[in-house]
């Protein structure tokens, strides 16, 4: 037998004898001829591990790895312990599915409960649940959480990251629910122009701060804006930046939500990220996806479940809000993980190291001659403009440093605490040599 | 007990540094600035490395046992898999270089998603879903795409038969679908009659597992795809059971337009805890210009993201899916092969059958037959007789370190034991389930209540699951 | 009962393959060729995986929980230190590859041996001994070269404290030198006129390590130099205790002639169940010239194992030491820095004080004064009182998921118990080892029984050591 | 506090108060003024995760790493499966020491016993211990064992790998025991002359098979003359060999001896490695270091322990013949686990493969005109002349390819079931092209 089955033949005869059939193919005969399949897949052979890794290695040598990166845009180069993966990588996380049977999960539903702890302190927020596939999808399932009859059309900032407005609007497609647009000024979202555009039909608006340009918003005064029409707000957030900004529990969101690939998972072109959802507590029957809570058992003794199921698919079937089954379990198991290595002073330091050297790089950048950038208040991203962006990140290729994300005609900057002085002078240096 | 980890926690303690920086300190403004700082942990090393070790011995997977979860197939998660996924050349490329820069990591995506095409017989996919039901939303909405091209806005129901998985009802309502139930035949197949009763001119679609969730193969797959097309319907295949019929018989091939697969099963990735999974969905070629934006494509001997598609039903994700989920699974269809994975199919029924010949008589099984890779069961009888319910199965197994198959689903079997064994078991491991089983029938006759009180040899005993849902405790509150 | 792998082996089963080859099969010649195949195990991947899996979760690591084995630092390990042993640059690289093509192995090993040599305050050093012992000959072996060399042929014994670990005296013996036991002093420390009287002209040197196995700095360690020096023999350092002393005092400057560590206690390198460990042996200018060969060494800018050394006592290893365990050790030493070495050895001690002073006046300490990194204790005055011995009460600790302190060492205390906590543990954990122990002094009084039936929590209770002696099963017998 | 140490400043002082002491330095009182280091250690300050993985990833960085390689010579390039290293990296095994606690250490317990098991299956011998530092430190152990007051001396084949008579020379000048060459013809042992050099007061031969230069001993006729002569026989064997060619039980070897490296330990600069050592019945309480033994528990549970302690240093002390305290542990765990994937038929191949690699090689190679080689069998490793070695190990270097070892003027070739037709050829051509 090929592949990872154990079976001799005297086994698999043993098999057929007990089930009462001749052989393997009558157990298929249920089989429909007319669309049975008749050749072999064309796809190749099985190879051994040996030519397996051979092939791997040769794929992911075609990629173009940086040490140094000053590009972010929705994923962040950030510092990962050794001990994050070690302890996530133990094979019981990683082989287990969905913990049905609590007594023995115990494990991964406690690390679950502490994770939606931890969000909630994040965010400032009561409630969290255990993880969606990722930031976008957890702003669209923020939006239906918002939905009612009436209020059905979801108003969002020009300025949120424009695959999350991507998402979002592929998701209306399906309620037939609008996206209203609030313009930005200068990479930040036009405050007048809310109540105009969400008027008193609006469920929601989202928001995005620091927002797709990496400027801090006005949060707390587009949350009074839009609990003034009545609708709810919902605050996507940077979980890095809320070690120094404004929590969204703190300036009144309703929901918080966010892609949580910084808290410790790795860029991986993309995935597998995890999108965090936290709510205010009068919400919490409407959140999403897996829930964790605390139970005991007959001794006392405290204990873990699957909560809150009732709100879930396999209970609801079609009148569920929610088709989340499968979620984010092992990303946010490694949040968990690198949240509790980092703790609350190695996360701020984290938090101000990226805020100190992208506002040092960008002080060193808008001193070039033709160099110009805005002046919002931001993190760890920020925009500039006046640079040949082409020319720009050729010459930091060259150097093995991945620059800046091109938007239109402009450059989204980012650093992370991996940047350091070396690096970015040198980047400061190279950008000179491009503007002369 | 088994302390959280906030209760470890000691301000001032740490164990992760940042280098020094010789960078200036910039301010917060005042205005924006946080107030409190979140009450995140404070651990050393070693009580976090011990922490999160002693979690992980409080769960079971498949490395430590049997894993029989219906519907889940929870077959061995080869290590190959993991030393691939943690290659620097794949966990440290950022999504936004340039195509240039990450052939490897489109070719990759590009070559699992031709051979995944070729499994399923379909025309084209995308890698974007994040999992099976996020799979199927996605072929949901691209089937709504097609008949709204089409003009057909009259096609609003999907219909869904009664022994699906949750996800499937609650996928098309999200779409913004009506759901209309197909009830099962005696035989527990889809019954054809309710069938063509329902469809209609509203019938958008039917959506199917075959095997079905009860592990019967739908045997009037033909004529159940000519009755949903033959009223402008499309047919989508709910992939959780591809493990049955790999190399056997292609969905396409069955008259599926569309199809979602769980990479988190039939292709090897692990479960996670619950995630992540990965839900790639495949196409008929009349489907395939609404498949999610970007998706990668091939030009001579380059591949690329194409990002512009007109009649795309948009994105649904950040990126373009789970890029280190679909490494894995593409080592796992790279190391089977097409014998492999035929090979795969065939055992995986194998063994589900060898299982329910040896239980059927014990367990009552609601429909005769063979089965596919998994069979439903059910402790109807046995609650009947000594009060034993298929939970109390369930738990039992619990103190023979067994995890048990899933229970009370599907809905249209009361009592429901659905145990799926997978290729990856061999005939011990399945004879010492089987004997277990038994045994647990036994005792229920002679000894219920040490059934009831099962498990008692897990860290802790049944937990207060009503409690839990009436007054939720969802974190813990940090006192300081 | 837990299987062995034997015992789970099935003729044909198999789980790794090969890739095909093309090239010819050759005959093995009929006069050479082994007779019947061994008969190693065949099992599957998932079998494989769960039997090595289950056979971890029956191993107590430092990550398990407390493990205060006295005289072995069980410290924590850090994950970082693993990372960097398996770069592909250190694992993949042939010891018989160029220099050229190693400078970056060559100058870790010499960057480590520049540290190590600074931190103990000797010349120079080879990092080829592969453990402890291993070490101690080594330093033995020069030791002779080093008398034979001047001529002092008569020099044949070497002196060690009666506190000493068994390696010492089994290593002196193996390299061939005569044995002379020094017994302790009153206050635990060697006795200046027992040594006095025992120097002469066939004085090779003394072994020691200080703070001795008691714990106690050898605060004449001057005088003894003096002693020893004087009638021409070599003070040799057991590195063992080192972590009681860095930053603090050095080996070398307490008048040490040679020395060797042990990495994988004080520089956190993993025990591994028992080893690899790593003995590196550090020696003053005069004896440099005996060092082993190769060693590593450096000329202008480049690196280089320098094979050539008339005097050398030769290889004692293949090739160059336990290369990965270096690599470890660098890491850590690297992480730490001056001040952290210094901190771990302050903590070491403090920790050590903390619990003596929380249980001495339970479990009697037979020397007073302050402790260094780990002290002594001794369950003989329980013992009288109530029969419960040393061994019980470690076996008490395993039900409490603490790993005992080493028992019946040294030997010159009776019911000797060796607590040595490290730096890495907090005080939480202390407190709870030392009420766990306190509470454990109780119930001896109490219900004596209770311990003598320890551990009942393990998944096995106390074996028949002695008919494992008696009727030695060594291997499993494999029956066809 | 820096490193991995857990106090804060209030833990340190509720310790130094409840040890009754006003500070760290109070506890470091009994240490001689005269010594005590004054200032700070001179090495540099500690530094973060990311710095450390910088410095040490830029070592790693400065090594050439070889994807095909034809270097034996002691240190052999087979595969390791992927589950090796994820079980043997389990953190229990890691962190655990010696199981001096059976209750708490059944596992790695019997996955030594399982470990001994294995290495008697491979030698064909009844006894052995669970692992010695390497294959040199295994035959100098070895000829302890053999030695009598009587019969010291040892005869040692210079066929045999230099570094094991190296190691075994400076074990010699401890006891004083004189080391004797059998001298070698055409890179095999002289049968003729054993006899003779060892004479009726030797106390063991060491041969080795396949010997240094790969040659495959006629071990049967060596361990004849020298039990006709009174003395030991001890094999020093290639592992992997021992599943094609004759087991040292099988030609009546009192010990065999050899270097486990090459059952799943990487290369590694050389270590660490195993010895493995097995004996015959009659001299297990001879053998060195920690041997495991099945006992059973009050329950009569199978259990395992180690045992015949009496042996050991620590409770025989100067009288203890030999002084190993910690072994090889891990590296045998290692090796265990890798015998258990690979398997009986999974070893035999690889063995196989090794062989006929090999001899396709040299076939090859001793067509190209002015290459010479000797006909003697071999396994995997075998001998050129007539090639100038520098020339070709720079050229295929230049190939990405690790040439040959250099014996004197020779090549000593090797292959493994790493090396494939391609590979091979690729060598070849090089090969011929050096030539011409
Ligand atoms: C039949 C079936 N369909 C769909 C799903 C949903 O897949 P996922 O959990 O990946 O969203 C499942 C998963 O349990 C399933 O069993
Ligand atoms: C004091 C002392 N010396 C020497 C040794 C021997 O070290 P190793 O086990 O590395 O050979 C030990 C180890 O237990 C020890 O504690």
């Amino acid at each position: 037998m090929t592949g990872y089955i154990p079976h001799t033949n005297e086994d698999i005869q043993k098999m057929l004898d007990v089930i009462g059939v001749d052989d393997i193919d009558a157990l298929f005969l249920n089989l429909p001829d007319a669309v049975k399949q008749k050749g072999r897949l064309n796809i190749p052979e099985g190879r051994s591990e040996i030519e397996v890794l051979d092939r791997l290695n040769e794929l992911a040598d075609k990629n173009t790895v940086y040490k140094t990166i000053f590009r972010g845009a929705g994923a962040y180069n950030h510092f990962i312990p050794s001990v994050v993966s070690s302890l996530a990588s133990r094979s019981e996380f990683l082989t287990a599915y969905t913990p049905y049977q609590p007594e023995i999960s115990q494990g991964i539903l406690q690390a679950m409960f502490e994770y939606q702890t931890m969000i909630c302190e994040l965010t400032g927020l009561e409630v969290s649940n255990a993880s969606v596939y990722d930031g976008a999808n957890a702003a669209a399932e923020a939006a239906v959480m918002c939905m009612t009859r009436k209020r059905s059309d979801i108003a969002i900032s020009d300025a949120v990251n424009p695959q999350i407005i991507a998402v979002l609007k592929s998701w209306s497609k399906a309620s037939g629910a609008q996206i209203r647009i609030v313009p930005q000024v200068d990479y930040k979202t036009d405050m007048d122009a809310i109540a105009g555009i969400m008027g008193d039909d609006c469920a929601a608006l989202i928001m995005q701060s620091p927002n797709y340009y990496g400027v801090v918003e006005d949060m707390q005064q587009a949350s009074d804006i839009t609990h003034d029409l009545g609708g709810y707000f919902v605050a996507s957030v940077n979980p890095t930046s809320l070690m120094l900004f404004q929590a969204p529990g703190e300036y009144g969101a309703d929901i918080a939500v966010g892609e949580g690939q910084p808290l410790g998972n790795p860029l991986a072109f993309g995935g597998p990220y995890l999108g965090f959802m936290a709510a205010t507590e009068k919400m919490m029957r409407k959140l999403p996806g897996r829930i964790v809570g605390q139970s005991h058992d007959k001794e006392g003794r405290r204990g873990y479940v699957l909560t809150l199921q009732a709100r879930e698919q396999h209970i609801r079937r079609e009148r569920a809000s929610s088709n989340v089954c499968s979620n984010q379990a092992h990303a946010a198991l490694t949040a968990t993980i690198y949240m509790a290595a980092m703790g609350k002073r190695g996360l701020y330091d984290v938090a101000k190291r990226c805020y100190d050297n992208a506002h040092y790089l960008k002080e060193q950048l808008c001193k070039i001659d033709g160099v110009s950038c805005n002046y919002h208040p931001f993190f760890h991203e920020f925009m500039t403009s006046g640079v040949d962006g082409k020319k720009l990140n050729q010459k930091l290729s060259d150097q093995g440093i991945l620059g800046p994300f091109e938007v239109e005609s402009s450059l989204l900057w980012c650093t992370t605490e991996l940047n350091n002085k070396d690096d970015i002078d040198k980047v400061v240096s190279i950008a000179r040599e491009v503007m002369t | 007990m088994m302390k959280l980890i906030f209760e470890i926690t000691k301000e001032d303690r740490r164990s992760v540094r940042l280098p020094m920086s010789t960078i200036p300190s910039f301010n917060i403004p005042k205005e924006y600035a946080r107030g409190q700082r979140p009450h995140l942990p404070e651990v050393s090393k070693i009580d976090l490395v011990r922490h999160y070790t002693a979690l992980s011995l409080r769960t079971h997977g498949v490395d430590n046992g049997f894993y029989p979860l219906g519907s889940c197939t929870m077959k061995y998660n080869p290590k190959v898999n993991e030393k691939t996924a943690s290659l620097v050349g794949f966990t440290n490329i950022h999504p936004l270089q340039s195509a240039q820069e990450t052939q490897g990591a489109l070719e990759l995506m590009y070559d699992l998603k031709t051979m995944l095409c070729e499994i399923t017989g379909m025309y084209d996919m995308t890698m974007q879903p994040a999992a099976g039901a996020h799979g199927e939303w996605t072929g949901l909405m691209m089937m709504k795409k097609y008949h709204e091209m089409r003009g057909d806005t009259q096609k609003r129901v999907i219909l869904v038969p009664d022994s699906a998985h949750g996800t499937n009802p609650a996928s098309a309502h999200v779409a913004g679908f009506d759901v209309k139930s197909i009830p099962s035949a005696a035989d527990g197949g889809v019954d054809l009659e309710a069938l063509r009763d329902a469809v209609g001119d509203d019938t958008a679609g039917l959506m199917l597992t075959n095997p079905n969730t009860l592990g019967i193969f739908e045997s009037r797959i033909v004529e159940m795809a000519k009755i949903v097309h033959e009223a402008g319907g499309l047919l989508y295949y709910d992939g959780a059971n591809l493990n049955a019929i790999m190399g056997q018989v292609r969905p396409g091939d069955m008259g599926f337009d569309v199809i979602h697969l769980n990479l988190h099963k039939t292709f090897s990735t692990p479960h996670g805890g619950g995630g992540p999974g990965s839900g790639p969905v495949g196409c008929a070629k009349r489907l395939a210009q609404f498949l999610p934006t970007p998706n990668v494509e091939k030009k001579g001997d380059t591949y690329f993201l194409q990002h512009d598609n007109e009649d795309s039903i948009g994105s649904v994700k950040s990126f373009y899916g789970h890029f280190l989920t679909l490494v894995r699974a593409y080592t796992y269809i790279l190391s089977l092969g097409a014998d492999g994975l035929s090979d795969a199919s065939r055992i995986a029924v194998l063994n589900a059958n060898y299982m329910m010949a040896r239980l059927k008589d014990t367990y009552t099984v609601p429909f005769n037959g063979l089965c596919m890779h998994e069979f439903v069961m059910t402790a109807q009888k046995l609650k009947e007789e000594t009060g034993i319910s298929a939970m109390d199965v369930a738990k039992a197994l619990l103190d023979e370190g067994i995890h048990p198959p899933t229970v009370y689903f599907p809905l249209i079997v009361k009592e429901a034991m659905m145990v799926e064994p997978t290729e990856t078991e061999s005939i011990e491991t399945l004879d010492h389930a089987c004997d277990v089983l038994l045994s647990i029938a036994r005792i229920a006759k002679e000894d219920p209540q040490q059934l009831h009180d099962a498990p008692v040899t897990t860290v802790i005993s049944r937990l207060d699951e009503v409690e839990a849902a009436r007054n939720p405790i969802l974190r813990y509150s940090i006192s300081l």
